[in-house]
């Protein structure tokens, strides 16, 4: 029994925490809320260069044949940058449905990031999908792929995150994809994006206990009243509970345990609680300064509140807990 | 007690209904934070005013009906019933009005809140700095004494001032003893914001519009006339004005029940009977709200003071309006992310446990004054 | 419109003040905890001389001919004091009961208080049953009249507040009682009763204000800390909110409004939710102190917990009031 | 990361589950916090000691079988699967004992551990005082140097001491240096209460039983060879000890999983819908904490000390308590007030937050080693 990541995993998360460090400030992601796309390309070739976006397709097919657990750190580490783009989407599911599809073509180019592939399930409102080159999405039990040649023009969805541009879906051309396993493919995203929204609730954690030491009111440090210190303790408290919910069912998928679908939901369910808490604790903490469009804040916040919602909201997933433990 | 409203109040309310019901703008109405949007507002409140509806609780010469605080609940109830936004007037409205009804001089009165209630001016706050949110008393602006030109010139900064963007006039607090710390020494002042040295830089809020401004002066001036109440003594003015908006006037029940009654239509389009219970606390934490107000409007009624009370609905309807949204933005499931009203009033709403006093320096508040814990 | 109490009202529920101050201490609760009874019959009789239990009863079956809202004041006092004893079943629910189904005699005996009676709704365990004169009990939308001699002898059901003894109905010898609205009974009962709770809350705030400004720790007083100030303060937001929706279900019943059965569901959902808010603070800020049994906060502390439950809980509470607004 | 036991460790889940169902005590055992009670618990846990599961995870020379943290683990959730109850020993073995392998003489382990794994002395804790609860460090007792006895002489009190009034033996803090303030000067004495100079008086708790007890010194004695550490340090001895209090030890997941358990079961009887979410949010908040440990653990079997990190736990295993057990009484309806086990473990789980440092202190602790907040 070891509940812990190998120091390789921290070397790699460390990189691409280096990486997003450098390349993808919240200058780079302001410039995409304010155009109409929701991934940095030059960011995005670096993120392939390391091997990020084929972690998990196999060497053979020039991927780093790595698995969740590899994974889900550096998934955490996109969140904490609100890196902008479909990484979840991406690397986290569309290349091991891929692979599992035996669909070796989109498989290579994906995971050598020469063609960006978005996923969906259940809704019409696809994030990133004007910018895919290739759409998986589940619907009514089967994964099916869908050409950007097939979605509704017109008016798009505007995200509160507007780094999160959505497109609409056009099921009509829609070809299932053999051999992809429906529920995996939920379970992948659910826990991904729990992972993401673990990195999230950490940023939004350490900027604010950083503002709070040097903003001061009534002659000392906010962070010396008992009040923020406990709106932050709360906050800390339920994200250090939600993270080994995330870590533990990114193995539950990596080693195929029957209870994958269990173990997603419960993920995203307390990453989103613990999230969605961490912003209002962020905000209110940080009060006015952070209430506005300039101050970067709330740049994490919307995150919070557009991944919150993504691949299941906590009502949906506290029910699918509730299914399994009273089946 | 005697609870229902007379024939009189139910002809006034009939009145309101319909007027608004004949007159109002088509819904809804664009942002009125933003400046694409404020136009609109100001012709519709101005609309209003002629009417004779933008003030009803104000004098007969200041454009109002005289009303009682009862009917001024009953407006609003059914302002905010007809789906009609906030006031883009309500600061000056809520916050300076009571204040200039208080220790205004009759001049001060009769010149400034006709214009103030037809928004021919409209006035924005002035109290928080950079440096002064939650510690008000902490504030720098100074003012000072230009006895040649009869008056005060201001130097400084205020920021986070809503609207301040759209609005012709500040009313805030300025330090005008330099010798005097903290809530001493202080002169609450009425600002024309048209003068070559007070500069208005918008700042967008965090839903995007632009409904904050910092307010820069630089070398700004402020003639004798419009000093509100006595130099030196801002910090009492301007606390019967935060009294008034952590209470009572800045977020009336109607607001409240409107949201609850757009909840329950919402409920009724995606019904969803987890969340039965989010729609009978949506209700029941209004109605609370309400009957909480009708008690405080009683006591008012009979020359009570509103006190540290307004703590105690000022912490609870921030926290509510929060959770009426919440509850809206659940009802929405995957698609509550998307723009529309709810993730709007969302946005809006977050605010509320953060202006006029945080709660967290509500519930010391209550805690100290209510309860009688030691401040140390 | 005018939601305030009159001089007189205030004035009355003063005298009760000062009675259950002079009589019903501590000391007497514990007299009762420690026998088998749940009501001290000198408190009772001081009470039956004051009107209080005859207090809804015309003046011509010897009651003094006043309303709910003249009641609720008092039954406030009622929990403030801890008062052990059916007055809620008594005075709030028996009496206007026996006079809607116009029997005279018991009316008439209840309101000068020669006998007692209590009432349940729904459950077969009915406090104070073993020492009532007569039992009301609603059931399936019946109310009913049991004869003392028709409980079942045997193990009495045991409270957490043991000043509330139980006991258990046979339900085979229970009489219809004409005239009396089982919607009115249940409504009058939880309204009273969101009273009570109102009254324990207040006097759990106060108390526990009271001793933070005492108990010093780290050279201080406990009420000093910012944690302690807010968790009171959050009680009494949640008391404050919850009174005037208590008044008002006491008006609702006292006007005869067609909403009663929905406003006594929202008092007693508020009261239950206020004072079950004012015991959790209470314990916290007494800490080890107030976990004794030596002291008397435990006192209020469980009749808060069985009264919460005591006709109808908050959950069931809720699902009126959602029927009610959604119907 | 390698999650799953070894089929050595599922052999010894195997052993310890078939040993204690042909083993265990008619259940529910009555009250070890009780007078009537505590005799019972005692005969059980000598049970345990002789069959060797007393304290599977300390070295054989002491009753234990050099189990693995991991072991211990599994020991617990069988445990407290099969519906045993907490021990009566607990705070010898999980608060006294983890400083008596780390500061203990080889002679005070030898004679005082083999004692407490079979019950023969059964311990209590003794740190707070009547004036110090939270604020630990403003203790008063006294130890006075008794050089011609060679040893200490005690005077004070101590209060809370849980099931003290069934105890041989006390540990605590007494201030030895009356010179010193705050937390110098203390020292950590292991303290016999069977002598003249010591008065225990048994308080009742919240629930009735005699679960706590004043103990009252009047020129006891401690020989040199019961002090724990060295003289004037006990201090730092005794916040090892409070550490484990609040992080792993004292409270095993298997303890909430028996909980989610018994919740499910209750479900199953009487099924409600609106509950079903509170059941998912019991097992999610029990799986969280366990999920949490085996971090903890697998970081501890990594050489890591435990750190501030354990205030997160209590604060999330105390408030978890609390709430799985108002599910409980929440699925039970307008009957849960009747004596029951999910009343009697609410009361049980309000002591949570109190205890080991109440989560108000726990709170600051996490803001300020955790977070760098400051102190002041």
């Amino acid at each position: 029994m070891r509940f812990a990541f190998s120091d390789d995993q921290l070397a790699f998360r460390d990189a691409v925490r280096d990486l997003l460090a450098k390349m993808a400030g919240p200058d780079t992601l302001r410039a995409l809320w304010d155009g109409d796309r929701g991934r940095d390309p030059v960011v995005w070739s670096h993120l392939a260069e390391m091997g990020v976006l084929g972690l998990l397709a196999p060497e053979s097919a020039g991927g780093l044949g790595l698995d969740e657990i590899d994974l889900v750190l550096i998934l955490e580490e996109c969140g904490r940058a609100a890196l902008a783009g479909p990484v979840v989407e991406h690397a986290a599911v569309a290349v091991p449905t891929l692979a599992a599809a035996e669909a070796d073509s989109p498989l290579r180019a994906a995971a050598a990031g020469d063609i960006v592939v978005t996923a969906a399930s259940g809704r019409a409102a696809v994030p990133f999908g004007a910018e895919a080159d290739l759409l998986l999405i589940e619907r009514d039990g089967v994964v099916q792929a869908v050409e950007p040649a097939d979605l509704i023009t017109g008016d798009p969805l505007t995200s509160v995150d507007r780094s999160r541009p959505f497109a609409e879906v056009n099921w009509s051309k829609a070809i299932p994809l053999p051999g992809a396993d429906p529920a995996l493919f939920r379970a992948r995203a659910a826990a991904a994006t729990a992972a993401v929204l673990c990195g999230l609730a950490a940023h939004l954690i350490e900027t604010t206990a950083g503002y709070v030491k040097e903003r001061r009111q009534f002659g000392v440090p906010i962070g010396s009243f008992q009040a923020v210190k406990h709106h932050l303790a709360d906050a800390l408290i339920a994200l250090e509970h939600a993270r080994p919910a995330v870590y533990y069912a990114a193995w539950s998928i990596a080693t195929g345990q029957p209870t994958l679908s269990r173990d997603a939901s419960f993920a995203k369910a307390y990453a989103n609680e613990a999230a969605g808490l961490a912003a209002r604790v962020a905000l209110q903490c940080h009060g006015a300064i952070g209430y506005t469009y300039e101050h970067d804040l709330h740049l994490w916040l919307k995150r919070v509140w557009s991944l919150r919602l993504a691949w299941g909201d906590t009502p949906h997933h506290r029910r699918q807990v509730a299914a399994a433990v009273l089946h | 007690m005697d609870i229902g409203w007379s024939s009189a109040e139910e002809w006034f309310r009939g009145e309101v209904r319909d007027w608004l019901e004949a007159n109002k703008p088509p819904l809804p109405m664009p942002s009125g934070d933003s400046a694409a949007g404020v136009g609109a507002h100001l012709e519709w409140e101005r609309r209003l005013f002629d009417a004779g509806w933008a003030v009803v609780s104000w004098p007969r010469a200041y454009g109002g009906r005289d009303a009682s605080l009862w009917e001024w609940l009953i407006f609003e109830e059914e302002y905010f019933r007809a789906g009609l936004p906030q006031r883009v007037a309500q600061n000056g409205l809520f916050l300076l009005a009571p204040s200039l009804f208080e220790f205004g001089t009759n001049e001060q009165q009769d010149r400034i809140l006709p214009r103030m209630a037809a928004v021919e001016d409209l006035w924005c706050q002035g109290w928080s700095e950079p440096d002064s949110g939650s510690d008000l008393a902490s504030l720098k602006s100074r003012a000072v004494r230009d006895d040649a030109a009869g008056g005060w010139r201001l130097t400084g900064q205020k920021t986070w001032t809503t609207r301040g963007a759209f609005c012709t006039h500040l009313f805030g607090l300025f330090r005008s003893d330099p010798t005097a710390e903290r809530h001493r020494g202080l002169t609450y002042l009425l600002v024309d914001l048209r003068q070559p040295g007070v500069t208005v830089r918008p700042v967008r809020k965090l839903d995007g519009d632009e409904g904050f401004a910092e307010v820069f002066f630089d070398d700004a001036f402020v003639p004798d006339t419009d000093v509100l109440g006595e130099v030196h003594q801002g910090w009492s003015v301007a606390m019967a004005t935060t009294g008034s908006e952590r209470g009572l006037t800045l977020r009336s029940p109607g607001r409240f029940n409107a949201v609850v009654q757009n909840l329950v239509a919402l409920y009724r389009e995606r019904p969803d009977p987890e969340l039965r219970g989010e729609i009978a606390d949506a209700w029941m934490a209004a109605r609370a709200y309400e009957l909480s107000t009708w008690m405080t409007v009683t006591r008012l009624a009979d020359g009570a003071c509103p006190g540290a009370e307004s703590s105690l609905n000022k912490v609870f309807w921030s926290e509510m309006d929060i959770r009426l949204h919440e509850t809206g933005l659940r009802l929405l499931g995957d698609g509550a992310e998307f723009e529309g009203p709810w993730m709007k009033g969302y946005q809006f709403a977050l605010a509320g446990p953060i202006y006029a006093g945080t709660n967290e320096i509500q519930r010391n508040i209550i805690a100290e004054r209510l309860l009688g814990l030691p401040r140390k």
